[in-house]
């Protein structure tokens, strides 16, 4: 009915449904996952109250899974904003639909990504001494500049964007009209305020790739600057970004061929998509694999002692499992199912991206655990197993962010509207436009001058 | 509320919890806004109290003691009653024997009063003074008067201003610089005293 | 502004909330801060003063001050000027002050209906009258030999006064449970410094030390004692290249201190040490005359060429998969650094296996002949020897070390049981020896049994009676000289603070029984009060030595006029020691020490042979640990958590395993295990180490408590469940040698 | 009565220790005398077979395979401070830091608990207080006044002691002298029965420390990082820790 009361030629009403139109399906996983949530909180009030002592950690391994979590969520939050940044600059067509949901994990994720370390500390309470005391020596104060910077830019970055879009709800009438109404900025979708917009998305785009690039830098830093062994290493900055890039393209894939599904968005959401993300994701991993690689035979060609107990803990010990699992699932299966067309399917594709996200994590555990637990000195070790808070927190978690991204998109389209329909309109022309102008002139075009002197 | 008024500084402030309370333009959001932040504000509050070092409330002594006839009359030096000042870490309140060393007849040099009567009354009732102790230290401060006083030599009244005029007991913490007692007050001194030993490393001052 | 009245309504209610939930925060709030403030509100100034006792923990008696802070107890040190420990504390000794403040501790005797019955907690004179009751009973229809008394306390005038008050009455059985036996006294003696931190005995002639499973910095005794005199010993310039060679199946402290550490199965000692005596004894000048000594034990030495051939430096490390290097590197250094010291351990010679003992006195024999001549065994003088007849308490028994083996082995064969009442002073017989559950049933057919204990322990658990004791702390005594100290030392002991428990001590509810009639004749001490009986000793040493005061700081002697000022200062001030008038006057007992040792005397038995034990069985070698104790101090927290602090443990025992047994078995470090014996299985968990030897379990002896508070009770597992109770019949003391048991995964 | 002194006047130290190792036995009472000095309250058992308890000095043990044996090494392991502290370098809150005469502090009312300098340190010497610790009543009453209690949720180690030192500092201003080596020793040094710690100042020639560092028996626990401990280790065996 609704359809009757919109004008027919709206052929983007499909992008509106899931704000206008809520089923019971959205309720009940809603309240699934505030379920989880709710117990997570739970779990976290009872640490509140107790102390860290609620959670597995113990003397040699003092950071476990909040910590893991911290840099697998910081990592998954590259999707967004990198990769929409990277495409976007580089004009590639296909980036229209995927941008937003990019830009939303960002978001969603580098909030619940940057609560870790708080989860994590011992007085949740002195927080603020950090800002109060902090020293700028420490990796640690870089790590909370870079995050708040990146999460700045990177709403920012969703936000812009997305004002178009809010003014198209704003003028459907979309309810809470205070919303759209507020957020739309008034936008009229004017020629100056095209104008501004474009210039907008261009200077964002361009900041948020280093800040991007920085934040996982800094977080492989707050490892890497100690003295630790499996941790002092120099490749872990381009390491941590690269798996980061890797593991959020593999969280994009999945959010968008969930989405895909459930708000049957196929029409929007193409294999050439999924195809084009899915090399992406194939050529990131087999990057990763080249510095996993590196790091690992630089550590193990030079025999230093902790750096060989800590690889030999790792390849053959206790961790043996996590780690081939990782190979398994961040190598072996992407290269195996994405390198050939014939299993590139949607379905293959959600699998390897899903094993991805996983072994991803199995990364961060792999470097986070193993280096505390074989200390340099002899330390008697004790096995590290998550506690239930720490299970329930992590489940917390993805919850919300599945919260997140669901509340989201009941108030946001997930795919760029304008951005669809500029791509109908002068996307074509404009890109055809640049690819003649990437073809050889014809013989009788002059030559300009400056490229003739260049070979002379 | 007034009666939390004379918190140190890292206390808590009513004022803070004023500005919430005068609430925002009522929009539906930032309704909600105002609930949560009084209640973060309250769970904030919960740590503040561990940070208290000294009584919010005035309290009342057992006996109304006069500082002004001990010290700038009788010219008793402080370190004669307050024996741990030269000593050791705490200054110390005098013990009954130490008060009836003077007052045991049940006559000072000023004649009797109805508060020495009292003294004299508690003195010989054997039981220690009740006194309420006004003076306490956070946990995590070594502070040795003995360093101060004796190391350090500097004077009882650049910290406890003019006991020597006061005329009532002691009901609240009496160091002149009390409403700012924190570390930064105690850092600018060691940083202007000019003594080698008065450094600023933390360990000198935390347990 | 413009506000509407629900609005203000809102507004005002929702500050209402905020305040009064603010006040009624806060007020709980700061009393939970002045709470943790309370703290420094209990301090006074801050005056610090310190008061001295002894910890009588182990027979050292380290002198202790303990410090407080405006009379608050805050901690333990030592006290530099004790000969013995110059000032340092083992690891026990510190701990005592969670000894004193233990809450499980007893406070009123405890009355069963029968042993082992629900205890019921009585006064003070009513669990007394129970005792003098029964004792009285005997005493009258003179059966006095149907008494006995087990004293677990290291000497002191106090044990001396329980001693004699036995002995008084005729026939009543007075044994010390001196798990330490003749040849841990002799190891002590022969390490145990001296005054001002020098040896008393001259090691550094004394080449290389051979310790044969003679943990000398691990089992019983006085941990500061050993590890000063290690310290010691690796200071000395000539010494610091002097060998030690260990001869073990655990890599113990001692063997990792060890420059050699030859790893070896229980029961094949004696083979590497024939072939280390063989392999010297071919260019030693009496070799004519040793070979007899040999032939004394072993039939082997018989034929010298087959006895030749078969303890050869090779056929020996063959059989014991050893390297001949590393054999003929120990005959190099014995031989090197002659004359060389054969300790042999206290394992040796609680297994009832005379072979080795007696060929490792043997070895010591041979090789320390030139200490024997020199006379440079020699024993301290106890001043307390002579001065318990002036006390009138009556001459010092022969302390008979192998009464305790007379007692106990009858105690097994019921039938023939003598005793009545027996009675049991901190001596917590059924933990400590081996062979639990037969005590425990022995002791069940005792028609009386009472124990003087602070906690509740297995054996009061046993008892009908349990009367609580005092701690040292808090208690008067003259503790006995220190151990291996050449002129004794005499210290007293004093309550450092009120004490905790208001009780009673030992000593006084001696006194109080014999006041009341239930002595026998000759016991007469002069005082009713052990506080004044300890005082007017301390007099009496003082007027009988006043020549000899040495002042405990300078030690400076002191004038004979201020001998009364310094026994004033004995019983409320500092600790003073005197000096014997005549060291060294015990020069036979050194004969009968030396004697023991060689033990001549004693049948040889069998050895355990590495063929008794069955397929898939191992050899579990119990052991002692400073931080253990057997047992003693693990009702202190402390002692728990640094028990097993090598092997990252903390509140539980543990059994260390060689990888090679671990692996058929699926056994890794931390798995929980079960170790069935003949006669019990204990349950505890794996350390897979190579410090030991293939084939052993080495489980450490103490823990698995079922009573003594609840600190120690149900934590780890006794190994002591699964030996025999075998004593030693000639030391008395308990054999827990090498059982063969078998090792699970639980 | 304390003379004016100028900056100068004052010496400057580098406390430090030498740890014979062939003098210690691995007897443990340096632990308890740790624990009573400086208030470490025992865990719970629960707590203990996670692997936390608090220690600031342990025996460690170390195991190095040789065929079918092992050649077993116990040491003292302690608080190195570090000339060169990984873990001040990575605190946020300067909770943990270099203070005077080379000693590393700990500020327990500054920490905020992130266990960033527990990573960072590679001797694994800070512990980290996982619940709010446990005292028997009792024992909380009797514990050492000089020395803070701690709380649950910061991170704390050994000082070496520091409060004697501020003591010995007290004493030597009131006598208007400087801190002689004989005024200041640590807890564990002063109750070792081997008398394996040697405890003393690393800028002076002559103190027992400084001639220990020297020896040739002597080296520091991973040298190879150049953290710069001052504790030297001294053992005359081939094998060490």
């Amino acid at each position: 009915m609704s359809e009757s009361r919109r004008s027919p030629a709206d052929r983007d009403e499909p992008l509106y449904r899931p704000i206008e139109h809520t089923g019971a399906g959205f309720y009940l996983t809603a309240a699934l996952l505030m379920a989880v949530v709710l117990f997570g909180v739970y779990q976290y009030v009872n640490q509140f109250r107790l102390g860290l002592g609620v959670t597995g950690m113990n003397q040699p391994v003092t950071w476990g899974f909040y910590i893991i979590n911290f840099v697998f969520f910081i990592g998954i939050s590259h999707a967004g904003t990198l990769i929409s940044a990277i495409l976007r600059l580089n004009q590639a067509e296909w980036r229209r639909p995927i941008t937003r949901m990019a830009e939303v994990i960002t978001a969603i994720v580098l909030l619940i990504g940057g609560l870790h370390p708080l989860l994590d500390l011992g007085r949740p309470d002195r927080m603020l001494n950090i800002f109060k005391w902090g020293r700028l020596q420490s990796p640690l104060l870089w790590d909370v500049m870079c995050i708040t910077a990146y999460f700045a830019a990177s709403t920012v970055y969703l936000y812009v964007p997305m004002i178009p879009d809010i003014a198209k709800l704003r003028d459907r009438g979309t309810r809470p009209r205070w919303l759209y109404d507020f957020l739309s900025w008034r936008w009229k979708g004017t020629p100056r305020q095209r104008q501004v917009l474009n210039r907008a998305m261009n200077i964002l785009m361009v900041l948020v790739i280093p800040v991007a690039v920085s934040v996982h830098t800094v977080i492989s830093y707050i490892f890497a600057m100690t003295l630790t062994a499996g941790w002092h290493s120099t490749i872990f900055g381009p390491y941590f970004v690269v798996g980061a890039i890797y593991s959020g393209i593999g969280a994009l894939l999945v959010i968008m061929i969930v989405f895909r599904k459930v708000y049957r968005f196929e029409r929007y959401l193409k294999l050439v998509h999924f195809a084009n993300l899915s090399k992406l994701l194939l050529v990131m991993s087999i990057i990763w694999f080249y510095l996993t690689f590196s790091e690992y035979l630089t550590g193990f060609f030079g025999r230093e002692p902790a750096e060989l107990a800590v690889m030999m803990f790792k390849l053959s010990g206790p961790y043996a499992v996590p780690f081939w699992l990782m190979v398994l699932l961040n190598f072996v299966l992407p290269v195996a199912i994405l390198s050939r067309k014939r299993t590139r399917t949607i379905p293959s594709i959600l699998v390897v991206s899903i094993g991805v996200v996983v072994g991803m994590w199995l990364e961060r555990l792999i470097i986070v655990v193993p280096s505390l637990a074989v200390p340099y000195v002899d330390f008697p070790s004790h096995p590290y197993w998550p506690s239930l808070t720490e299970i329930s927190l992590f489940a917390a978690a993805v919850a919300l962010f599945w919260l997140g991204f669901m509340v989201f998109a009941k108030f946001f389209p997930l795919i760029s509207i304008w951005e669809i329909e500029e791509g109908r309109e002068v996307a074509i022309e404009e890109a055809s436009s640049r690819i003649a102008g990437y073809l050889p002139d014809e013989p009788d075009t002059p030559v300009p001058e400056g490229t003739g002197r260049a070979e002379r | 509320m007034s009666a939390h008024s004379s918190r140190p500084a890292h206390g808590h402030r009513p004022g803070v919890l004023a500005v919430t309370q005068r609430g925002p333009p009522a929009t539906a959001l930032r309704r909600s806004t105002t609930a949560s932040c009084s209640l973060l504000l309250s769970l904030a509050c919960s740590f503040l109290p561990a940070l208290a070092c000294s009584p919010t409330v005035d309290v009342e002594q057992p006996i109304a003691f006069v500082h002004k006839i001990h010290v700038a009359e009788e010219e008793i030096p402080c370190t004669d009653c307050h024996i741990g000042a030269e000593e050791a870490d705490h200054a110390t309140i005098p013990l009954g024997e130490d008060c009836a060393d003077c007052h045991e007849d049940g006559n000072g040099e000023n004649g009797e009063n109805a508060e020495e009567a009292r003294l004299v009354e508690m003195l010989a009732s054997g039981e220690p003074i009740p006194w309420k102790r006004v003076h306490k230290l956070r946990e995590h401060v070594r502070f040795s008067h003995r360093r101060h006083v004796v190391a350090g030599q500097i004077l009882c009244e650049r910290c406890h201003g003019e006991v020597a005029e006061r005329e009532l007991p002691f009901s609240r913490p009496n160091i002149s610089f009390n409403r700012e007692l924190g570390m930064e007050r105690c850092v600018a001194c060691h940083l202007e005293s000019g003594n080698p030993r008065a450094g600023i490393d933390c360990a000198l001052c935390h347990r | 502004m413009n506000i509407s009245r629900r609005r203000f309504l809102r507004l005002l209610s929702g500050a209402g909330v905020t305040i009064s939930a603010h006040d009624w925060l806060f007020p709980r709030l700061e009393a939970y801060a002045n709470e943790r403030l309370a703290y420094g509100d209990l301090r006074g100034p801050g005056f610090t003063s310190f008061s001295r006792s002894v910890c009588r923990d182990c027979p050292n008696h380290c002198s202790l001050a303990m410090r407080k802070v405006d009379e608050l107890p805050v901690g333990l040190r030592g006290t530099p000027w004790h000969p013995a420990s110059l000032g340092a504390l083992c690891v026990a000794g510190q701990s005592q002050m969670q000894a004193l403040f233990d809450p499980d501790r007893l406070e009123r005797p405890l009355q069963r209906p029968d042993a082992g019955a629900a205890a019921q907690a009585v006064e003070w004179d009513e669990g007394i009258q129970v005792l003098d009751e029964r004792l009285r009973g005997l005493l009258s229809s003179g059966e006095g030999e149907k008494i006995a008394v087990v004293d677990g306390r290291t000497p002191s005038l106090g044990t001396r006064l329980l001693e004699s008050w036995v002995r008084s009455i005729p026939g009543a059985r007075y044994i010390p449970l001196r798990i330490e036996h003749a040849l841990d006294r002799l190891v002590r003696q022969f390490l145990g410094g001296g005054a001002g931190g020098r040896l008393r005995f001259d090691l550094a002639r004394a080449g290389t030390l051979l310790l044969v499973g003679s943990e000398i910095l691990e089992h019983d005794g006085s941990p500061v004692t050993q590890m000063r005199t290690h310290g010691d010993r690796r200071e000395n310039p000539l010494l610091s290249h002097a060998p030690t060679l260990y001869l073990g199946a655990r890599q113990s402290p001692t063997a990792v201190q060890a420059d050699y550490w030859i790893p070896c199965q229980p029961g094949r000692e004696h083979e590497i040490l024939l072939a280390l005596a063989e392999a010297l004894s071919k260019e030693h000048p009496q070799r004519d005359s040793i070979l007899p000594e040999y032939a004394r034990w072993i039939s082997d030495a018989l034929d010298p060429v087959g006895f030749a051939r078969r303890y050869s430096l090779e056929s020996v490390a063959r059989r014991n998969r050893l390297d001949v290097e590393e054999l003929e590197a120990a005959v190099r250094a014995l031989r090197r650094f002659h004359p060389a010291v054969t300790l042999p351990g206290p394992g040796i010679l609680r297994r009832p296996n005379g072979f080795s003992d007696a060929f490792a006195g043997l070895a010591l024999n041979l090789w320390t002949d030139g200490f024997r001549e020199e006379g440079g065994l020699s024993w301290g003088r106890d001043p307390l020897t002579d001065l318990t007849q002036e006390l009138g308490l009556g001459p010092p028994g022969e302390a008979d070390p192998a009464s305790l083996s007379n007692i106990l082995d009858p105690l097994f064969e019921i039938q023939r049981s003598p005793v009545d009442v027996l009675i049991c002073v901190e001596a917590n017989l059924v933990h400590e020896l081996p062979g639990q559950d037969q005590i425990a049933r022995a002791l069940s057919h005792i028609p009386f049994v009472a124990s003087f204990s602070t906690h509740e322990d297995e054996t009061s658990r046993l008892s009908h009676v349990t009367v609580p004791t005092l701690i040292d702390l808090e208690s008067w005594d003259l503790p006995s000289a220190a151990w291996g100290s050449p002129e004794a030392s005499l210290q007293v002991q004093r309550p450092a603070l009120v004490p905790v428990v208001e009780g009673r001590a030992v000593e006084d509810v001696v006194l109080g029984l014999a006041s009341a009639g239930v002595a026998g004749p000759g016991f007469s001490p002069g005082a009713e009060n052990w506080k004044d009986t300890v005082k007017a000793a301390v007099e009496l040493i003082v007027e009988r030595r006043e020549g000899d005061l040495v002042d405990a700081d300078g030690r400076r002697t002191l004038e004979s006029a201020s001998a009364s000022a310094a026994v004033r200062s004995l019983v409320s001030g500092r600790s003073v020691w005197v000096a014997p008038s005549e060291p060294g006057a015990r020069a036979e007992e050194s004969e009968a020490g030396a004697e023991a040792v060689g033990g001549r005397g004693v049948r040889p038995e069998r050895p355990p042979r590495l063929t008794d034990l069955a397929p898939n069985q191992l050899w579990l070698i119990p052991f002692d640990t400073p931080a253990v104790q057997r047992g003693r101090v693990l009702n202190r927290p402390m002692m728990m958590e640094i028990s097993g602090m090598t092997h990252g443990l903390a509140w539980e025992s543990w059994v260390e395993i060689h990888p090679v047994d671990a692996r058929p078995r699926r056994i890794v470090t931390g798995d929980r295990v079960k170790i069935r014996g003949p006669r019990a299985e204990i349950s505890t968990r794996a350390i897979v180490t190579r410090g030991v030897t293939p084939s052993v379990v080495a489980a450490p002896v103490g823990f698995g408590h079922e009573a003594f508070g609840s600190v120690a009770a149900g934590r780890g597992a006794n190994p002591l469940k699964l030996p025999f109770a075998v004593l030693d019949k000639r030391t008395g003391a308990p054999a827990w040698g090498p059982v063969p048991v078998f090792l699970l995964k639980a | 009565m304390a003379k004016e002194l100028s900056g100068s006047e004052l010496k400057t130290r580098r406390w430090g220790m030498a740890v014979d190792l062939d003098r210690c036995t691995g007897c443990g009472a340096c632990v308890a005398a740790c624990k009573v000095e400086n208030n470490i309250p025992e865990s719970s058992p629960e707590e203990a077979q996670m692997g936390r308890v608090l220690r600031w000095i342990r025996v460690a043990r170390r195991e190095e395979p040789e065929g079918d044996r092992a050649s077993v090494s116990l040491y003292p392991a302690l608080c190195y401070h570090c000339g060169n502290a990984p873990c001040t370098l990575v605190c946020p809150v300067h909770a943990t830091y270099k203070g005077i005469d080379g000693l590393v502090g700990q500020i327990y009312a500054r920490c905020i608990g992130c266990r960033y300098c527990m990573a960072a340190c590679p001797y694994t010497v800070k512990v980290f207080n996982w619940s709010e610790p446990r005292w028997q009543p009792e024992l909380r009453a009797h514990t050492n006044p000089e020395v803070s209690l701690r709380y649950r949720g910061v991170v704390e180690k050994c000082t070496f002691c520091s409060h004697r030192l501020q003591r010995a500092r007290d004493d030597a201003a009131v006598e208007g002298r400087d801190v002689r080596e004989e005024d200041y020793q640590p807890a564990c040094v002063e109750v070792c029965p081997a008398k394996a710690l040697t405890f003393g100042d690393l800028d002076d020639d002559h103190s027992g420390a400084a001639t220990a560092r020297r020896s040739p028996r002597g080296y520091q626990l991973l040298e190879e990082l150049g953290t710069d401990p001052a504790i030297v280790y001294l053992n005359r065996r081939e094998r060490r820790v």
